[in-house]
């Protein structure tokens, strides 16, 4: 059975390394990297809102200060993107424990209500402190990433950059969730009294998992404004934060796999339906409400408990026949 | 033979109502002590203020030597505190050895950072943290049941489980509350059975319990509460033939002949 | 400097009623079903594009008539909204509970755009000119706002108390399963309590036209407000609502004296967070 | 046995929807293919197709979608007429949606580059337009913007504007201001999103160059009561207002203005002279109010009243702004192909730096080394008169045409 796994991850690795070859227009390079950022972003979203089950609704927020630290210290002060990244880190480190402790004193509706006052602050604040941030008008040219002098010009090169990244990314949440520490999340989230009894201090298990989230989302903004190039603050709006939760409601709430699995449908989906014209956005959203209505436990698995569902129909009508 | 744990003039008010009144006991190493007393005299809000859920008014409590009367409840079960709930309480959507693995977690020394690079060690500890909970499952011969998702398992098996799960945390004591609650006779020998082996394997137990065959089969020190407020302790013969603790029990009408 | 000051306050007042109406709203379905309701600036903006879009503009019928009329379409939008969504979420978790909302009201707005076309109108006429009370001046639509708002919270409590439904409404915010028990239908209940949500939602979506004319945008930012008014009043507490709303109201345009005037929306949400740490039962709130 | 599900499920979702997203026809019939062979540095996107396929990145979705509509009903109507009165160029055009959001522009364009347009109409508004500049750029792609905002100036190669710039359009409005309301004390009021800074910012030197004191307030879009900047703008002991707002809240700030008894004289941006802003408001509100315009319904000038006719027959709608930029915009893509002598972006792109003298509706275009087309904006006045059935109706007034070359 293991082996069967093993093979189906190479056949999504292969898939993933030659698809800028099958597809090389600039459209879908950027849209293949936005993908890949989102799917960084859902594994991070995974731990609060997939395991401590924690509504966060400011991911754009966090993403947003993650992208203009980084590329305020590139284009401001001339850093290298490497430096921006690593600076993006710790200001995602500061902002998960500030967004924790919220989360310690109240949880559900409140909490969500919280997350998303703190990406509407950000927003306003990004977008009127123009001396720095360049505030409306945006931010410009933000520079590409160069290992040992090589620039990583945008296109294929910065598409495979992305990739390594996000397998990274996959290797460390999946190894998160299978250790001791997505037990932990599960269950403080289950249940709290029990986990309390047993040692597990509740309040740094939930401030770890906002912290970790909050370095994936900063992480996420970072290349997000070396993919893209250009930030300015109207992007990062409660329409972004609400995508991301989406993702992790199609791909399966708390799977890993599934996190990636949610991101490439709703970041594709669109796209995929920009042939109905005015009505994609329509069809988009009743697609997600029916997901989130008649399959909770995310699309993946409630298509293949369909396939059970129908082996066992068409299993039993042969039965009979034979 | 110091005492394990030490609770004296412990009270606990809730507006008005005195739940607790005035409550002094001790619980010597190597003695299994079971308190009883009728429904509503007090029992589980005496856990609460043990196990820190809830804060005394007045009084102090010392577990192993150390005061645990304000401390919260993660680092009392640090101390090596541990306890089972009366609605057993376990992580439905895990299976029983990664309940029994959430356990161990207190005694994992690997932080995050540590853990996210130094790969070797991070396989290491859980190795050593699922080896730990296997022996324990064999030692509850419920080393069948290892993958078997928690919320599918029937009503006995879960107690195991959750008895399995306590004795992860290497406690020096474990609180049992109402253990026999919900289970048939047979099944309730056998709890017992297991709970002497955990007994004889060094850990004490401090048990909470109203069902008196198992209180008599189990106990070497009984202490009665009603309303909140001592009323016997002694050895479990003395105990029984208390008049105070018939009367309790049976309600004035029943004169002790 | 004295008037501007008295001025503000007024301002913030009228604002303030509009946030209370808005935590009206959204306190009811709060109630009854435990939801929050993050679709319901998208249906006070849908009670305004029927009323002025579908009902004054397309079939030019006299204000009062559209309104009428707009008021039966609102009660069938509450019933569609309890059947498609209320009920059905109410028993998932928290997440589900609060993207299905989210998602019903991007398809509403989506819907709207796409009968209505994007581009804003008003309805001449409606509720304009001013009050002046001294030198101080507030637009006639939030006068109006403000009766109306103490109108709905009086009914509610009337309503509440003596009437049978109302009463059912009191058992469901309470007990979901004991009132089944006895006898009441839950389901149905809940259709009633959505349908009157969505009435007070027309109410504000009509009122605020003179105010922000009808755009697709029109009630986002109050929506959001709304939201500060009834935590920092005391969530799903009605008459909480006037409180959290006015104070919200009050500090928003007061921070203009002091703070640039662009960060007034920061600091409302600021308001709304401060609380939440603090107090998430708000001023005259219970311990739920 | 759920892990080997989604791991194959994981590799069919991802190629299907690959593969499907290559063959995906847009609404546009492109031929099948669209993988480019060529290498992705130096895209030549023209198929070797007779069809000039002019992309339109609209905001049809998002929070403005109003200039989204308009542009592409005014194209479609540009191109039925041109295809009745012409039709010697076989055009398609290729509408994608920018959703308002600069991922959703970078996505629109880069879908038009890709269906192998030779010319693009939009995206609209500044942001987006520095948001997929480089790209663009890169694509050596022609691209046509109706952006204003003054750091659009010789920021991009490829990038013609086709309205007239903030740093002119706002100077006018400052220097009305100064030389015509003789303003000693100016408060201005802007919109904080990149149109009502750019203005702001504009109008901000030109005062500091006069030496003329000056205050701002600024009020974020969507913002529901600006009374609070209102009075203290009008507590800042200014004689003028310069207002540089979005349409859209042009009815909440002169309400607020009117209401707060606000006498000062006004200069506005040009959604003050767009007839479906002015219908928000009561004509008192705008009585008296100074503006720089750019579409003028009332302008006597024959362009501007066929179009609002042709339009409001086309559409059913009353022309304005937006639609009458990007009709003006496809009439320079044509005589560009002329000028130019082909349909491929190379001799687009020469032709429209050699337009000159082209009459469209905002005015007339000439091309100058930044490759601005525009240059031309009216002052106006709007004037309260009382219609015949009695009610007051307030228009805009032309009081002279301005051009200059900067």
């Amino acid at each position: 059975m293991k082996s069967r796994k093993n093979i189906i991850s190479i056949v999504c690795l292969i898939a993933a390394v030659i698809l800028p070859w099958l597809f090389n227009s600039t459209y879908y390079l950027s849209l293949f990297g936005q993908t890949l950022i989102n799917i960084i972003i859902v594994f991070g979203l995974n731990f609060i809102t997939g395991l401590t089950r924690n509504m966060n609704l400011g991911t754009a927020g966090i993403m947003a200060v993650g992208a203009y630290t980084s590329a305020l210290l590139s284009t401001r002060l001339g850093l290298s993107p490497w430096i921006g990244l690593v600076a993006a880190i710790l200001v995602g480190f500061l902002i998960g424990r500030g967004l924790g402790y919220p989360s310690l004193r109240i949880s559900g509706v409140y909490l969500s209500l919280t997350t998303i006052a703190f990406g509407e602050i950000v927003r306003l604040v990004l977008n009127n402190t123009t001396s720095v941030t360049g505030g409306a008008q945006g931010l410009t040219n933000v520079p590409v990433f160069s290992i040992f002098g090589i620039q990583i010009q945008r296109g294929i090169p910065f598409y495979y950059f992305l990739l390594l990244f996000m397998l990274l990314m996959f290797w460390l949440s999946t190894r998160i969730v299978r250790s001791k520490w997505g037990r932990a999340f599960k269950a403080i989230s289950d249940n709290p009294d029990a986990a309390e009894s047993l040692g597990i201090d509740i309040a740094k298990i939930k401030i770890l998992a906002f912290t970790l989230a909050a370095i994936y989302a900063a992480l996420g903004g970072a290349l997000y404004g070396n993919l893209m190039g250009y930030l300015n603050p109207s992007t990062f709006n409660f329409d972004f934060s609400i995508n991301f939760v989406i993702m992790l409601m199609i791909g399966g709430i708390g799977i890993v796999r599934g996190n990636i699995i949610g991101a490439i449908v709703v970041t594709m989906l669109p796209e995929l339906l920009r042939f109905l014209g005015d009505y994609y956005q329509l069809v988009f959203y009743t697609i997600a409400f029916i997901g989130a209505i008649k399959l909770p436990q995310g699309w993946p698995a409630g298509i293949a408990s369909l396939a059970k569902w129908i082996a066992r129909k068409t299993g039993l009508k042969s039965r009979k026949e034979g | 033979m110091g005492d394990i744990l030490n609770v004296s003039h412990l009270t606990k008010r809730f507006s008005g109502l005195v739940a607790v009144d005035d409550l002094s006991l001790t619980v010597k190493e190597r003695q299994i002590h079971t308190l009883i007393g009728p429904n509503g005299a007090g029992k589980s809000t005496t856990i609460n203020l043990i196990t820190g859920v809830l804060k005394g008014d007045t009084g102090t409590i010392t577990f192993a030597g150390k005061d645990i009367s304000a401390m919260p409840t993660h680092k009392i079960a640090q101390l090596g505190l541990g306890r089972t709930f009366q609605n057993i309480k376990l992580f439905g959507a895990m299976s029983v050895i990664e309940n029994l693995m959430v356990g161990a977690h207190k005694n994992t020394s690997q932080g995050i950072v540590n853990f996210l690079w130094n790969t070797k060690r991070a396989k290491d500890e859980e190795e050593k943290m699922r080896a730990h909970a296997e022996q324990i499952l064999k030692q509850i011969d419920m080393y069948s049941h290892k993958d078997d998702m928690v919320n599918e398992l029937p009503y006995g098996l879960r107690k195991m489980t959750e008895l399995g799960r306590t004795l992860m945390i290497d406690p020096k004591m474990i609180l049992l509350d109402e253990p026999a609650a919900g289970l048939n006779p047979s099944e309730r020998q056998e709890f017992i059975q297991h709970l002497k082996d955990v007994y004889d394997s060094g850990i004490d137990l401090f048990l909470i319990e109203h069902n008196m065959d198992v209180v008599m089969s189990i106990s070497h020190y009984i202490t009665v509460i009603n309303f909140g407020a001592k009323i016997a302790e002694g050895e479990p013969k003395e105990v029984v033939n208390n008049p105070e603790v018939i009367k309790a029990y049976l309600g004035s009408r029943f004169k002790a002949e | 400097m004295l008037n501007t000051i008295l001025q503000l306050a007024v301002s913030g007042a009228a604002l303030g009623f509009v946030y209370a109406l808005v935590g009206i709203e959204y306190s009811l379905i709060w109630n009854a079903t435990g939801l929050l309701n993050f679709s319901h600036d998208k249906i006070i903006t849908l009670g305004a594009y029927v009323a002025a879009g579908l009902f004054f503009t397309k079939m030019g019928l006299p204000i009062p008539v559209s309104f009428i009329l707009s008021i039966v379409v609102m009660i069938l939008v509450g019933f569609l909204m309890a059947t498609v969504v209320l009920n059905p979420l109410r028993k998932m978790t928290t997440i589900f509970t609060i993207m299905g909302t989210i998602l019903f009201g991007k398809m509403i707005y989506e819907l709207i755009r796409l009968l209505y076309g994007s581009a804003p109108f008003t309805v001449p006429g409606l509720m304009t000119g001013t009050v002046h009370i001294g030198s101080l001046v507030i637009a006639k639509s939030n006068v109006y706002i403000i009766v109306i708002a103490v109108i709905v919270v009086a009914a509610l409590q009337i309503f509440m108390q003596t009437t049978k439904t109302g009463k059912a409404m009191r058992c469901v915010q309470q007990n979901k399963k004991a009132s089944e028990l006895m006898g009441i239908n839950v389901k149905q209940n809940i259709r009633i309590t959505a349908a009157i949500s969505s009435v007070i939602c027309l109410i504000i979506g009509f009122m605020v036209i003179p105010l922000y004319t009808v755009s697709l945008s029109m009630a986002s930012m109050i929506g959001l407000k709304g939201f500060a008014a009834g935590v920092v009043g005391g969530f799903g507490f009605l008459p909480g609502c006037i409180v959290g709303g006015i104070v919200v109201g009050l500090i928003e345009s007061a921070s203009v004296l002091v703070i640039p005037s662009v960060y007034k929306d920061a600091v409302a949400f600021l308001v709304l967070i401060i609380f939440l740490l603090i107090k998430p039962t708000g001023i005259l709130g219970k311990k739920s | 046995m759920k892990k080997k599900v989604l791991g194959l499920l994981l590799a069919v979702s991802m190629t299907v929807s690959l593969a499907a997203c290559g063959g995906a026809g847009t609404d546009t019939t492109t031929d099948t293919s669209t993988a480019d062979t060529s290498t992705d540095s130096a895209e030549t996107s023209a198929p070797a197709s007779d069809v000039l396929r002019i992309g339109v990145a609209a905001g049809i979705t998002g929070n403005a979608p109003l200039e989204g509509e308009r542009m592409q009903q005014a194209l479609e109507m540009a191109l039925e007429q041109y295809n009745e009165s012409d039709g010697s160029i076989k055009i398609e055009l290729d509408v994608q949606d920018t959703q308002g959001t600069t991922a959703g522009a970078l996505n629109a364009v880069q879908r038009c580059i890709s269906d192998g347009c030779q010319v693009i109409l939009g995206p609209h508004g500044s942001t987006l337009v520095l948001a997929v500049g480089d790209t663009v750029d890169a694509a050596q792609v022609p691209f046509i913007s109706g952006g204003t905002s003054p750091n659009l100036l010789d920021q991009f190669e490829y990038l013609y504007t086709c309205r007239t710039n903030d740093t002119y359009a706002a100077a006018i409005g400052a220097q009305a201001c100064v030389e015509s309301l003789n303003a000693t004390n100016v408060g201005i009021f802007y919109c904080s999103d990149d149109y009502g800074s750019g203005g702001m910012t504009v109008a901000s030197e030109y005062f500091e160059e006069q030496g003329i004191p000056y205050s701002a307030e600024a009020y974020n879009t969507g913002d529901t009561d600006v009374s609070g900047q209102i009075l203290s703008l009008m507590n800042s002991g200014a004689d003028c207002l310069f207002v540089w707002a979005n349409g859209v809240d042009l009815a909440m700030i002169s309400r607020t203005m009117y209401q707060l008894g606000c006498e000062l004289p006004i200069v506005s941006s040009s959604s003050v002279a767009v007839q479906q802003y002015i219908d928000l408001c009561e004509p008192e509100w705008l009585e008296g109010w100074y503006g720089v315009g750019e579409y003028v319904e009332s302008s006597d000038r024959e362009a501007v009243q066929q179009y609002a006719a042709d339009f409001l027959e086309y559409t059913g709608e009353t022309g304005e702004l937006f639609g009458a930029t990007y009709y003006g915009a496809f009439q320079a893509v044509i005589q560009a192909v002329e000028l130019g002598g082909g349909i491929d972006s190379a001799s687009i792109k020469d032709g429209l730096s050699q337009i000159q003298g082209l009459e469209v509706v905002l005015g007339t275009y000439n091309c100058d080394d930044q490759n601005n087309l525009m240059h031309e904006c009216s002052l106006i006045q709007m004037e309260l008169t009382t219609a015949d059935d009695g009610s007051s109706v307030v228009a805009p007034v032309v009081l002279e045409q301005l051009s200059v070359d900067y």
